[in-house]
């Protein structure tokens, strides 16, 4: 774990607003990633939890190249992705594969799933049509599904199996780096269980590399090595599982921890509700985003905007109470 | 959206620029001088020869086109060959008449097709969508020049409720204006209005599957409502692709229509000037029908944007 | 031999007049074939435009009812010098202009006269006043009109709508759009013109002949036949000219309407390529004349009568027609007709093309059917627009091809120009009809004598002459026709297909209701 | 007691197709009573969105249709309703929040004409009061500048702020009874917490009464009142949070509730899971649906159809292993009769 | 990765496929019955017609159906009706069909790249297609007859590429709302090409509307060969069509309407054909309608 596999530097994304109605423009816009450093290392789980509509899925179409980053760049293994033509860039992206957040609509609904999951492979030319079918039918129980899936159409299928057959053709490709935004969330725990042991397994087959991005934290702290807490566009809080569960820097972190579900019926445990007005990503509040809402919030904190800093090794914050 | 209005506009000029070198280039390929051909039959060759010299037409093709460029720059379409007027003129004359009748029957094949399609989706199979079906196909497989004469055939000739040809003027009224517009309207409103039936009713289908359906429906939104509104939205982009080459094709002239109907409007002047061979016109008019079609085009541009809000002309499909 | 021959006498005068007195009051709506661009009578060229223009102005002479004679109409009485070449006109004193932009109704004089003849034989795009050096004003009322050399049928040109006298204030006030804004000395003037739609005329009180009878006139554009007969059936028209096909019999079924017609100065020929191909050879020529049954083709063509077989390249209207002259036409022979194709090196027939308008298409596939059988020549139709048809004919690209002909009955606006030499590179002489002696006939015919017997026996000769060249087949003469509503009084269709509601040769049309 | 707000007898929903009929519910059995709350686990693709959807009377037909069962509502037959009559009882009296906020979301009207179509549908109010009232329920389900994010559209929201739009609308009707398809799987912490407050406070304010569909048990522990699982299209176990919790009795719920992963689970264990995969529906199993995946299945799970056991109060579970004098108890991942 | 069964334990009947599917579809079958027919009598016309197409009688024109052993009565020429409504057939046909596929081919092509790529090659393309749509039919025709000459394939490219630029619009259309669906997204984040994108995913789902719009077509380019044949275009006298019948029968339409009815309702069939199939064909391509 010495050489990043992938290095994230400044990466901006701006969606311009007030688009939608013809004749009327205006310089507003939504800062969904609002200037995120991160190095991501060979053969480790990068998690990235952090507040609905943070820009944790904005970033992870911004490593893809899916979408052009306002600013900012993105190496992986030493190469600017930006700068590849369109050949090479879809060559890298065999290597780097997605699961999209959406699973239903992430599946063309004029296609059977063995044309999906298939598809990955007829792109890059891996395999007869023979083998091709043998690895559609393999793809599917490793996700829990069978060979009989192959033959329908997306909409016959409930939540949870639409996600399996996106982290199934996701795998086809045995790529290095696979992005998984929110996969399990459609599964129900044992499928769930199923897929993570997948990924654990895969992972250390092929010594593959995640990011996860999930809201659930029981399982981001269960498979992943290192975790970055994002709010409002940016990275508040990183570190290894350890430092941030045991020993978490931001009040950010500190709250979703916090509110983290009972465990059983019998459980007393009162979760913690963030206070203050949600802020938007339009008009993020000066200084510190997450001060309006901050039960330390100090003057400093409405002024400036705090770096992420180093408190141990490996594990950073940003926030003016850790300087 | 500003910004590509305005880009819009500048593709004008280029797409003027290659429609009128194509149009003049075609109207010097085809067969036939003008001026033997305006003379009619009878003309004898010195008759010919001195007409083609006032005309302008032995100049080189390169002077022509020259001029011809230069005149259209300076907003001047020139002087018809044959009517002895300014293109302009004659434009403005039949324009306004082609637009009325183009308004009336689009407004008939709307209110009808577009209806007719929604009921036949929402029925999907059922003895009203058969009925839908036929009564389209029936539309478009009737020639126009056929069913213009069997309606005055019927309620001009037998019936005699509507005057058989012309467009009336509205110095004498609204009512016998009115009258004078029924039967040519209809006539050319039935196969837009079968187009718009078919449409609507393929595209309602595709809709009326989706996931956000459901939810409307599970608002509790009444079933009507969830047609003509959520549906409906959701399915409009092909029919405002057609609408908009519908009401193009109508702009540009409806020839038979016109013919039949003895309407004044933009279709016959352009076929007359092409029967005639007078280039002058034709050039005008192929031009201005190019500016409004580029016109309505962008106004269906802009509409689509405005139907989904998720329409980007700028990026390539899948970026964002 | 065709089923509309029943009908083919004009029997306007014993079935439209219906006792009672003349009516005086409304208007006449009157359906047009087509829209008329420019009245300009230098500008103008269809016979559309002419239809409207005969009725707002007036030419000097004109026909008598069965265009046999010529009758005053402006001018009173007229004299020719000796030598030919100057015509003498007395003037009415009585004509007053309609009212209009530029002047206020004045008096027409000698001087409009010869402004109106000079500008014609200067600009008309048609050269409708050939040969008219000058135009001299003798005095207020007369004036004398010198030709270059001497032309026969001077008469005949004047009585042409180009040639009709209008005011040099208008023409120059209006300038270009003269044409669209007419003033002359007719019976009518215009009141409202919408384009491709109407035109509106109104009585002209002032008008130097009898008193119309009408308050005005309607012409109305209706482009399609068929449709021109449902708007004189639906009654939006009174009067549909020239009806054809079915609709003839759909306007005898009407009770309501009748039908008129008159032999017309119309005639359908069949152009065979004197000058390439197979038809060159006269042989050939002459076989396929043979090998067609005319007959046929005419009944098929014209189904419901409006046709009669032609014989000669005229008109039977004509005052040069001559009966004497069809004898020398080939029967129907298609045994003789194969003898002669086999002789002229064809035995097995050949390909070729026959270039048609739409409207001429049946006469065009009878024809080829009949080709087919009797010699067995495949010809191709083409089917063609005007403007692509007039200009292979007149290049003289078409094998064959079919036109049709229709001008005045002076036979040199027949002869000269479908047979000329001069006229090889126009519409009418396409097949480049070439023999130096119809040439000079012809000229002699239009320069030498100003006598209709003596010009009539030169046309005889020159005809002889084409005939047995084989130049073209004649196919039909076809007829002039109205349909009229009943209430329709006085109205005669005329064999030049002009409208005549008002004339100088007595007609004044009126309304029974 | 008094009768059940809601009471699903034996529903059974299929799905046709060309080659084979897909039994995608077969025989569901639950009943909830006012301002109470259910929740429906099990296995992903074990029928409980089709369950709820089949409660809205909307299942897509055709293919699907519910082909046997009642569905009691308030003493109405909802399976007998006219389609009008259904109307006013969707929306009104049962409002459903779908499992896919991106799909469920009419991509060309804004979420605030989304919102305030759905609250002027059942109050009778202006546009005006309307929007007002929808800004109202954005900002209570946390979407932050509502005023502007009102008048965006739904590819525009993220896909937790879609669903809390979509929460937002069910909401907005204050009905009787609240259906949630996996109402938080997108949300982060902080904010399920917030709405699952929401809920609660509505339901406390309206007696509502709610479904909640989810796979996250810490929401079943956190809402629930009852639990029902489900397991190839029927109900395989039903009870209180607490029953199912402590002592459940079906061979599932135990996988279930042992894949869970729980706080104290180490990151080098692996998680426990059920093998094999579930029947396909598409071929009616004769005995117990689960018995190819049972540990400890017997000839007679593969030949019979368990009867439906009340083991205690309000406990009722369907498997051969349990009847009234001889049950099984999992204890340490064994049982033990 | 274990290997899975690729086999399933007992043969369950397959999922209908797609020619299947669409034999199912009753409609369909009805509407692949009757264009089977038509090819049929398209392709043996010598042995179906009852007289010669071309052989006149002059003194039995336009007789009514039945007389004389002509079933449908004769033409105004005393041809057998029937007999040129079989022969007519192939040309209807074939210059109906191969037009709009010429049209509906070079259209969606276009229409498929502008919408996807936009930007400037949306603006060349469109606009050609904006100045194209503008040259008027008959003119467009005229010069096709003066560059390429008369002839049937010729008459397939006129009426073909005045349809272009309508299939274009068309199907950009509908590009612009499915290229901004997500499951296009990821198809690109699988690496996949723009043709590819362009070719297995958008287009099918862009396939209904073009379906609808070209089955219509049909008709148009079946009567417009008519209109060309007077421009000497189309297929000269005395070839029998449909819409040349169904033209010459124009001029006797009220006192002998059988010409212009019975090719006018040859017309209908074959377009009420198409159509049947093509909507079939739709169902048949969108898995979410059952049969
Ligand atoms: N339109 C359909 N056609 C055929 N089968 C269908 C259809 N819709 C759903 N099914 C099937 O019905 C079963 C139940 O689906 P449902 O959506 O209810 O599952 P679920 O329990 O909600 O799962 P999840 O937790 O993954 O959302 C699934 O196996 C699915 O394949
Ligand atoms: N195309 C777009 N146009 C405008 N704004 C957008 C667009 N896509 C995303 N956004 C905005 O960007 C912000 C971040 O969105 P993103 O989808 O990245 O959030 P997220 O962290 O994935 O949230 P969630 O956990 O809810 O999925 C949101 O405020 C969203 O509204
Ligand atoms: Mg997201
Ligand atoms: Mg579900």
């Amino acid at each position: 774990m010495n050489k990043p596999i992938m290095e994230v530097q400044g990466l901006k994304k701006h969606f311009p607003i007030a688009d939608t109605v013809p004749f009327k423009s205006s310089k507003m816009a939504v800062k969904a990633v609002d200037g995120i450093d991160f190095d991501l290392y060979k053969g480790e789980t990068f998690g990235i939890v952090g507040e609905s509509g943070c820009g944790k899925s904005t970033l992870a179409r911004l490593i893809n190249q899916l979408i052009t980053p306002t600013s900012g760049t993105v190496n992986f293994n030493g190469v600017d992705l930006a700068k590849l033509s369109q050949k090479e860039i879809r060559s890298a992206r065999k290597s780097i594969q997605m699961v999209f957040q959406n699973p239903d609509a992430s599946l063309d609904p004029r296609k059977k799933i063995d044309y999906l999951i298939s598809e990955p492979l007829k792109i890059h030319n891996i395999g007869t049509k023979e083998e091709r079918k043998q690895k559609v039918v393999d793809l599917l129980s490793t996700v829990g599904m069978s060979a009989y899936h192959a033959e329908r159409y997306p909409h016959e299928f409930s939540g949870g199996q639409k996600q399996r057959i996106n982290i199934a053709r996701a795998l086809a490709l045995n790529p290095d780096v696979v992005i998984c935004d929110e996969p399990v969330s459609a599964l129900d725990v044992s499928i769930q269980a199923q897929v993570i042991n997948l990924l654990k397994r895969l992972q250390k087959e092929f010594d593959l590399t995640y990011i996860f991005i999930s809201h659930d934290l029981n399982v981001v702290r269960y498979i992943c090595d290192r975790i970055a807490v994002m709010y409002l566009g940016r990275i508040v809080e990183i570190g290894t599982f350890d430092q941030i569960y045991q020993n978490p820097k931001h009040p950010y972190t500190k709250a979703l921890l916090s509110a983290i579900p009972k465990e059983s019926p019998f459980d007393k445990k009162e979760r913690t509700v963030l206070n203050g007005d949600l802020p938007s990503p339009v008009n993020p509040p000066n200084g510190c985003h997450f001060h309006t809402r901050c039960p330390f919030a100090m003057e400093k904190c409405k002024q400036e905007s705090p770096i992420l800093q180093s408190v141990n090794q490996g594990h950073s914050v940003s926030c003016f109470l850790h300087e | 959206m500003g910004k590509y209005i305005f880009r819009r506009f500048l593709d004008l000029i280029p797409t003027l620029f290659v429609v009128a070198t194509i149009v003049f280039i075609i109207t010097r390929l085809i067969p036939g001088n003008p001026a033997a051909v305006m003379l009619g039959p009878t003309a004898s060759v010195e008759d010919i020869e001195k007409l083609t010299a006032q005309l302008g037409l032995n100049d080189s093709y390169i002077v022509q086109f020259l001029n011809y460029l230069k005149g259209v720059i300076q907003g001047d379409f020139g002087m018809s060959l044959s009517y002895n007027q300014p293109v302009t003129t004659l434009i403005l004359e039949r324009f306004p008449n082609t637009l009325i009748l183009a308004i009336s029957a689009l407004s008939i094949a709307l209110l009808i097709g577009i209806p007719a399609g929604m009921i036949a989706a929402s029925k999907q199979n059922s003895f009203v969508d058969y009925i839908v079906m036929l009564v389209s196909l029936v539309g478009v497989s009737m020639p126009i020049f056929w069913l213009g004469v069997m309606l005055v055939l019927y309620f001009s000739v037998n019936l005699g409720w509507l005057p058989a040809t012309g467009m009336g003027s509205l110095d004498d009224g609204i009512v016998p204006f009115i009258k004078h517009l029924i039967l040519p309207s209809i006539a050319l409103a039935t196969i837009p209005m079968a187009t718009f039936a078919r449409i609507t009713r393929s595209s309602m289908l595709e809709v009326v599957s989706k996931e956000y359906i459901k939810t409307a429906r599970a608002k509790g939104v009444r079933e009507f409502i969830v047609i003509t509104k959520h549906a409906l939205k959701n399915a409009l982009t092909p029919i405002l692709t057609v609408l908009g080459m519908q009401v193009s094709g109508l702009l540009g002239g409806a020839v038979l229509t016109e013919t039949i109907f003895s309407w004044p409007g933009m279709g016959r002047l352009i076929v007359d000037a092409i029967e005639k061979r007078d280039f002058v016109v034709v050039q005008g008019t192929v031009l201005f029908i190019a500016i409004i079609f580029v016109l309505i085009n962008l106004l269906v541009d802009i509409l689509y944007k405005v139907v989904n809000p998720r329409v980007n002309y700028e990026s390539k499909g899948g970026e964002k | 031999a065709c089923g509309g021959s029943e009908e083919s006498t004009n029997n306007n005068d014993d079935s439209t007049q219906q006792p009672g007195e003349p009516r005086e009051g409304g208007v006449l709506k009157i359906g047009l074939a087509a829209n008329p661009q420019t009245l300009d009578p230098v500008k103008y060229t269809g016979v559309y435009e002419s239809q409207v223009m005969r009725l707002v102005a007036d030419t000097l002479v004109v026909y008598s009812k069965d265009l046999q004679e010529i009758e005053p109409s402006l001018a009173t009485e007229w004299s020719v010098s000796d030598d030919l070449l100057v015509y003498t006109f007395k003037l009415r004193d009585d004509v007053y202009f309609q009212p209009g932009e530029y002047q206020d109704g004045r008096q027409m004089t000698a001087e409009d006269v010869k402004y109106s003849l000079e500008r014609s034989a200067n600009e008309s795009v048609m050269n409708r006043l050939r040969g008219v050096t000058k135009v001299e004003v003798v005095d207020e009322f007369t004036v004398d009109v010198h030709l270059e050399s001497p032309n026969a049928a001077l008469f005949a040109v004047l009585t042409d709508a180009g040639n009709i006298i209008v005011p040099k204030e208008e023409v120059e006030g209006w300038g270009d759009d003269f044409g669209a804004n007419l003033i002359g000395t007719g019976p009518f003037s215009i009141k409202n013109w919408q384009r491709d739609q109407q035109v509106d005329l109104e009585r002209q009180d002032k008008y130097w002949g009898q008193k119309p009878l009408l308050d005005g006139v309607q012409l109305k554009v209706i482009a399609d036949t068929n449709m021109m007969t449902n708007a004189l059936r639906s009654g939006d028209i009174d009067i549909a000219m020239d009806v054809k096909g079915q609709n003839r019999e759909l306007v005898k079924q009407d009770d309501k309407l009748e039908l008129l017609t008159v032999p017309a100065l119309s005639i359908t020929y069949l152009d065979l390529n004197n000058m390439t191909g197979p038809t060159e050879d006269v042989k050939v020529r002459e076989a396929i004349y043979k090998a067609t049954n005319v007959d046929e083709i005419v009944l098929g063509a014209n189904q419901w009568g409006g046709a009669e077989r032609s014989y000669l390249p005229l008109p039977p209207g004509s005052w040069g027609y001559d009966k004497e002259l069809e004898e020398l036409v080939p029967t129907f022979n298609p045994e003789a007709a194969k003898a002669l194709l086999t002789e002229a090196g064809y035995p097995d027939g050949f390909a070729t093309e026959l270039y048609v308008l739409e409207s001429r298409v049946p006469y065009a596939t009878i024809f080829q059917n009949q080709m087919k059988e009797n010699l067995n020549i495949d010809v191709e139709i083409k089917v063609v627009e005007w403007g692509t048809y007039s200009d292979t004919v007149s290049k003289g690209n078409a094998p064959i091809n079919i036109g049709g002909w229709s001008w005045y009955p002076d036979p040199y606006f027949f002869l000269y120009q479908l047979f000329h030499t001069d006229q090889i590179d126009a519409l009418g002489n396409g097949k480049g009809y070439n023999n130096p002696e119809v040439d000079k006939l012809l000229n002699q015919a239009l320069a030498e004598t100003a006598v209709q017997e003596e010009r009539a026996e030169l046309y005889k000769e020159a005809m002889k002459l084409i005939l047995n060249d084989f130049s073209r087949i004649e196919l039909d003469a076809q007829e002039s026709t109205a349909g009229i509503n009943q209430k329709v009084q006085g109205f005669d269709v005329s064999p030049d297909n002009s409208i005549q509601i008002v004339h100088p040769n007595g007609t004044n049309v009126w309304l029974s209701e | 007691m008094s009768n059940p707000l809601l009471d699903v007898k034996d529903l059974v929903v299929q799905f046709k197709s060309s080659a084979a009929t897909v039994n995608a519910v077969n025989g569901v059995n639950f009943s909830l009573n006012k301002k109470e709350t259910i929740g429906i686990v099990g296995e992903s693709g074990s029928g409980k969105s089709v369950t709820a959807t089949a409660i809205m009377r909307l299942i897509p037909s055709p293919p699907g249709k519910i082909a046997d069962g009642q569905i009691k509502f308030q003493d109405k037959d909802l399976v007998a309703l006219t389609d009008k009559e259904m109307r006013q009882v969707r929306g009104n009296e049962i409002a459903m929040i779908f499992q896919d906020p991106m799909t469920s979301l009419n991509p060309v009207f804004t979420v605030g004409n989304q919102i305030v179509e759905a609250i002027r549908t059942h109050k009778d109010i202006s546009k005006k009061d309307a929007k007002t009232e929808a800004i109202e329920m954005l900002k209570v389900v946390g979407i932050p500048e509502p005023t502007k994010r009102i008048d965006m559209y739904p590819h525009e929201f993220s896909g937790g702020m879609r669903q809390r739009v979509m929460i937002a609308i069910a909401l907005s009707c204050n009905p009787k009874l609240l259906i949630a398809d996996e109402p938080t799987t997108a949300l982060d912490v902080t904010v399920q917490a917030q709405i699952l407050e929401l809920m609660k406070d509505l339901q406390e304010k309206n007696d509502t009464s709610i479904i909640m569909i989810t796979h996250d048990l810490g929401v079943v522990w956190e809402m629930c009142d009852k639990v029902i699982v489900m397991y190839a299209g029927s109900t395989v176990e039903s009870g209180t949070v607490e029953q199912i919790y402590a002592n459940p009795k079906h061979p599932y719920t135990w996988g279930l509730l042992e894949s869970q992963i729980t706080s104290d689970i180490a990151s080098e264990q692996e998680l426990q899971t059920i093998p094999g995969s579930p029947p396909d529906l598409r071929r009616p199993v004769p005995g117990c649906s689960f018995s190819s995946r049972c540990p400890f299945a017997k000839d007679i799970c593969h030949k019979e159809k368990p009867e439906v056991i009340e083991v205690e109060e309000g406990h009722r579970v369907s498997c051969h292993f349990q009847t009234k004098t001889n049950q099984l108890e999992r204890k340490e991942g064994v049982f033990v009769e | 990765m274990q290997k899975a069964e690729l086999h399933i334990q007992e043969e369950l009947p397959k999922e209908a496929g797609f020619f299947k599917k669409l034999l199912k579809n009753k409609l369909a079958a009805i509407g692949l019955f009757i264009l089977t027919s038509m090819v049929i009598v398209a392709l043996f016309a010598p042995l179906i017609a009852t007289h010669e197409p071309n052989s006149m009688n002059l003194v039995n024109t336009l007789s009514p159906p039945g007389t004389d052993g002509h079933i449908l009565g004769t033409d105004n020429y005393g041809r057998d009706l029937f007999s040129r409504l079989v022969y007519g057939t192939q040309i209807s046909l074939i210059v109906g069909v191969s037009a709009v596929l010429f049209g509906a081919v070079f259209g969606t092509f276009l229409g498929l790249v502008a919408g996807y790529f936009g930007g400037k090659i949306d603006s060349i393309i469109m606009r050609t297609m904006d100045g194209l749509f503008a040259f008027p039919f008959i003119l467009l025709a005229i010069t096709l007859m003066t560059v390429l000459g008369q002839g049937l394939v010729n008459v397939i490219i006129a009426i073909g590429i005045a349809n272009i630029p309508e299939f274009a619009r068309i199907v950009r259309g509908q590009v612009l709302s499915v290229k901004e669906e997500e499951f296009i997204e990821v198809t690109r984040s699988l690496g996949a090409t723009h043709s590819r994108i362009l070719f297995a995913h958008v287009l099918p789902n862009s396939f209904a509307p073009l379906i609808v719009y070209g089955t219509m077509s049909v008709a148009g380019a079946i009567i417009s060969e008519a209109a060309l044949s007077f421009l000497g275009l189309g297929v000269q006298p005395p070839t029998a069509s449909w819409g040349s019948i169904l033209k010459d029968g124009k001029d006797f339409l009220v006192l002998n309407p059988q010409m212009a009815t019975f090719s006018g309702f040859a017309i209908l069939i074959t377009v009420l054909g198409i159509n049947l199939f093509g909507d079939g064909l739709r169902d048949a391509l969108d898995p979410k309608m059952k049969v």
